[in-house]
């Protein structure tokens, strides 16, 4: 018996990303980074990234600036509370609704 | 060789030639020497195996469920409570397609306590999805456990090799141990279709919807209901492949040519006993009986239940006039288990013989050769009035 | 064929399937060592061309000093019935104290064999249509060195003796593989010794 | 040991796959993430039914990058001990196992597997994330809710026992290594789970996990009531090496210093809405002496 033929007759599952889907579609506020106030952004030097620490679903990246991935963000404002620098903010997803009409 | 020792040890002999690597087991009578005589041979290094001593039997098929699913071969052996302690392991290593082999040393279950032999604890497990194959004495034991090793990991499911409990496990005959070369040329290594490895990870065993799913690269994966289907239809195909490996054993070691039913003087048979286990060879000196008084008796004992050979059961039974289901099980309520399995391959004969079912020997009630000779003797001469109400015999209200 | 016929004493027709059949029932007390008699028995039984040979020690929970019982039955052919014994035709006593507790002698066929550990005389067991052999295993073992008590391998000698079924070469074999590595020779020799010492005899029927 | 690792140190590579199903804010995919890096790619996963189950997806999507086992509640620990044996036959012993369960499948319904498996000394990680009650299947109490909580199954006068001390239950087992972590210290999680994977036999790690719906409060605030339980001295972080115990990271520096009062904590969380202010006392009470304890100890060792 084959790898692939065992693996469908029983529960075999193979790594990849969403397995829930876009989960950024949870989200009803988003984070938006102000660079002039984030730490790394502002300094240009690989320092703070507390948002990318505690991103329970590590979809923010430890570079400069910290890049936040949409597709996947749920929105859950960890990032905004933990920042130190009160760089990132939440914003209604409306708001970027009515912009792209 | 042949030697003369007890069944549990002939189980523990048929476990040490097939290589077993894994072995979990908590003690419970009557499986307890089984495992005793395991762990006598990792620790005298006869045996090149890890012997855990878990901390109960859910434990020790969850051991094998994990060692299995890791590429280990694996072994457990239980009764009566202690597999209804697994129950749900049973069901999970059977969903989880492992080749395990375990021996269920049947024994009555409880309340009320009891430690002696009947067929109730492996029945129970049944529907579990694994195979269960019955033994009537030593050799077969031995046999089928090294026969159980490769059928399993030929079909991707577990085995039960289940044999009496005392009158088997306890009791001493003669039998032949095969030689290690022979076995290993019998049954090669287990080489797993996949086994956990973290260069190929893969998460087993996860929620599974009830519908048909896209995988990572967009092919559709089968739902909760096409895996189960799989577990079926593997299980069906599994009743042609244990003949095969039967064959295979034969030109290997001589012994077999029973692989679903093991018929006695069923040919011409009249009406025919049904039943699992030793019992059905303690019938055979009852045939000889009936024989030597002119009825056409004959007896069919059942090796493989499950899958169930119907068809095979069928061709053997089809032709008689009667069938007396002898049974150290039911399912309460209703009638013995076999019995129902036995009337179902029936049902689409032409003229169906009658059935009879007689519950005899729970809790380890002496089987005595003269009541299964009346009653067996009463089924072969007053046919006219049976019904299908269940009958015991021994008891003594 | 009428009913009637059918059903004529049933008990004789099964005996005409069992007389192949030798069954023998051995009485001791639980860590006496009577399953590991009845077993160097077997294993002589197997050798002297009995290819059938079942030995079913006592079903259940054994403990130590509790009266145990354990069933060989031996056969040119291989035995299928494996229920208990009910009718045997020799019976091995290892202790005779064991006699004041009922049951020892049910079921002896008439014309068996009662085999007695016992230092009592042969007609202190007046039983009548059985023959019965009584050797004083317990002293004669342990002149052999044994430790006091060991009379598993001793009775083995008075059983040879009084059934006569297979040569005490083949059983002092035996007797020899499984006490391998607790006094082999001292074993072998009790039972060679009770052997010797082994008295038998058949109480006439009084009538 | 090791000089500390920083955020800027921490390994890049995620082993969890972003997208996966666990609630906005879980402080369990946050104590997941450092865990599977502390881990490394070289491991096998045991995991029972838990939020864990639905985190790591469903059939046939995988969200986590390790090879994982799922297996039935009652049996993590046995489990374990079946791939660590398999794994053993096969020569393969640098495999890491580490089992991941939660409060139920540590403290209740796998507590027998797991003593089973620490008696046996078998070489694993057991770590218990503990967001104290049966989150996976809507709220009921377990052996480790604290006493006072509203759950589904204590909905009016919240649960009446005291929580269970599992790490000291293990501790009990003379492991090498029995340690707490806190998903409001992610790095210190990551140092201890390395660590463990330094020692031999069993090491239990319990780690406290907030939940937000479960325990009430809002998404943006699973660090900060992580970190209020810490700083309250309501739940502790320390470690038990070779028996011998010792405070860490936030724990240990607030030895000495003025703790805030557990009242900060209860207030964050609707579940403890049940308490009165009588027992906010006695709490309170139980911890200051917890905290006296710890301060004496502190002292024995220095003088």
């Amino acid at each position: 018996m084959g790898r692939l033929t065992f693996a469908r007759k029983k529960s075999h599952s193979e790594p990849g990303p969403g397995d829930a889907g876009k989960t950024g579609s949870w989200r009803v506020l988003r984070p938006v980074i102000d660079v002039t106030a984030c730490i790394p952004a502002k300094t240009k030097k690989m320092a703070c990234f507390n948002c990318w620490l505690y991103c329970p679903d590590g979809i923010i990246t430890r570079t400069i600036p910290p890049i936040i991935d949409y597709d996947y963000c749920k929105g859950c404002e960890i990032c905004a509370e933990e920042c130190p620098a009160g760089a990132i903010r939440m914003v209604e997803e409306t708001e970027f609704i009515k912009k792209e009409q | 060789m042949y030697v003369i020792e007890s069944g549990n040890v002939a189980a523990a002999n048929g476990v040490k030639l097939a290589r077993a690597q894994v072995i979990a087991a908590y003690p419970i009578t009557p499986q307890t020497p089984l495992t005793e005589k395991l762990s006598e041979f990792v620790d005298a290094g006869e045996m090149q195996a890890e012997y855990i001593p878990v901390e109960s039997e859910h434990s020790a098929l969850a051991v094998c469920i994990a060692a299995s699913s890791a590429g280990a071969r694996t072994f457990t052996a239980t009764s009566a409570n202690g597999l209804l302690y697994m129950n749900e392991q049973v069901h999970w290593a059977a969903g989880a397609r492992l080749p395990i082999v375990m021996c269920v040393v049947n024994r009555g279950i409880g309340a009320p306590w009891t430690i002696w032999n009947d067929h109730q604890d492996s029945i129970s497990q049944r529907d579990a999805g694994w195979i269960q194959l019955y033994a009537c004495d030593h050799q077969q034991i031995i046999d089928m456990v090294i026969q159980a090793f490769y059928l399993a990991e030929q079909v991707s499911i577990p085995v039960m090799v289940c044999y009496d409990g005392y009158l088997l496990s306890h009791t001493y005959m003669p039998f032949d141990i095969p030689e290690a070369r022979a076995v290993d040329r019998f049954l090669p290594p287990f080489k797993p279709a996949y086994a956990l490895d973290p260069c190929r990870p893969a998460n087993l065993n996860t929620v599974t919807l009830p519908d048909i799913r896209p995988d990572i690269r967009g092919d559709l994966a089968p739902g909760y209901m096409e895996i189960r289907h799989n577990l079926h239809t593997d299980l069906r195909q599994a009743i042609g492949q244990v003949a095969e490996i039967d064959e295979r054993f034969k030109d290997t070691f001589g012994r077999g040519g029973f692989p679903h039913i093991e018929p006695y003087c069923c040919d011409d048979a009249d009406v025919i006993a049904v039943c699992l286990g030793s019992l059905s060879y303690q019938l055979r000196d009852v045939v000889d009986i009936l024989r030597q008084e002119g009825l056409k008796a004959g007896v069919c004992g059942l090796r493989l239940y499950r899958p169930f050979p119907d068809e095979v059961v069928r061709d053997a039974l089809a032709k008689a006039k009667g069938i007396v289901v002898f049974e150290k099980a039911l399912s309460y309520g209703n009638q013995g288990a076999l019995c129902g399995d036995i009337k179902a391959a029936l049902y689409q004969c032409g003229s169906r013989p009658f059935v009879r079912n007689y519950i005899v020997g729970l809790g380890g009630r002496d089987i005595r050769t003269v009541d299964l000779l009346a009653a067996f003797r009463d089924a072969c001469t007053a046919p006219a009035h049976k019904t299908d109400a269940l009958e015991w015999i021994g008891l003594k209200l | 064929m009428p009913l009637s016929l059918l059903c004529d004493c049933p008990q004789k027709r099964l005996s005409m399937t069992k007389e192949k059949i030798i069954e023998i029932r051995w009485h001791g007390r639980g860590g006496q060592g009577t399953v590991t008699a009845a077993k160097i028995v077997a294993h002589a039984a197997f050798r002297s061309g009995y290819h059938g040979v079942v030995m079913t020690p006592t079903i259940g929970t054994e403990r130590r000093g509790v009266p145990v019982f354990t069933s060989l039955k031996i056969s040119k052919n291989k035995i299928y019935d494996l229920s208990p014994i009910e009718r045997p035709d020799m019976i091995v006593v290892l202790d005779h104290v064991l006699l004041e507790t009922d049951g020892v002698l049910n079921g002896l066929k008439p014309g068996g064999l009662v085999v007695i550990n016992t230092p009592k005389p042969l007609d202190a067991y007046p039983f009548f249509g059985v023959k019965v052999a009584v050797a004083d295993v317990t002293s004669i073992a342990s002149q052999t060195g044994l430790k006091p008590g060991i009379v598993n391998s001793g009775i083995i000698g008075a059983f040879a003796k009084a059934s006569g079924l297979m040569a005490i070469e083949t059983l002092a074999d035996a007797i020899k593989e499984e006490f391998k590595d607790m006094r082999p020779n001292e074993n072998v020799k009790a039972a060679e010794l009770v052997y010797e010492k082994t008295v038998s005899g058949v109480q006439p029927d009084k009538k | 040991m090791n000089a500390k690792t920083t955020i800027l140190n921490l390994p890049e590579e995620e082993l969890v796959h972003p997208g996966h199903r666990a609630c906005a804010g879980c402080g369990l995919s946050i104590l997941y993430r450092f865990g599977l890096k502390a881990l490394g790619r070289d491991t096998i996963l045991v995991v029972p039914p838990s939020c864990l189950t639905v985190l790591q997806g469903l059939y046939p999507i995988a969200a986590t990058q390790l090879p994982c086992l799922n297996v039935t509640f009652a049996s993590t620990a046995a489990a374990a001990t079946g791939i660590i044996s398999a794994l053993k036959v096969q020569g393969k012993e640098k495999i890491t196992v580490a089992a991941w369960a939660g409060d139920g499948g540590t403290s209740d319904i796998g507590i027998q597997a797991l003593s089973g498996a620490c008696e046996r000394g078998d070489n694993f990680i057991f770590i218990c994330y503990d967001n104290e009650a049966y989150m996976n299947t809507g709220v009921q109490r377990s052996g480790t809710t604290p006493q006072g909580v509203i759950t589904t199954t204590t909905p009016i006068h919240g649960k009446r026992q005291q929580k269970k001390d599992m790490p000291a239950i293990m501790a009990a087992h003379h492991l090498s290594y029995v340690a707490t972590g806190s998903a409001a210290y992610p790095l210190d999680v990551y140092d201890t789970i390395k660590k463990a994977k330094t020692m031999e036999g069993p090491k239990y790690i319990h780690l406290h996990t907030p939940c937000p719906p479960g325990w009430g409060f809002d998404t943006r605030y699973t660090v900060k009531v992580g970190g209020l339980a810490v700083e309250t001295g309501l739940f502790d972080l320390y470690e038990i090496e070779h028996g011998v115990f010792r405070l860490t990271g936030a724990s240990k520096k607030l030895l000495g210093k003025e703790r805030k009062p557990v009242s900060a904590y209860f207030e964050t969380q609707t579940r403890f809405r049940a308490l009165t202010q009588t027992r906010i006392a006695e709490i309170q009470q139980q911890i200051d002496a917890k905290w006296a304890g710890y301060e004496t100890e502190k002292k024995d060792t220095h003088t």
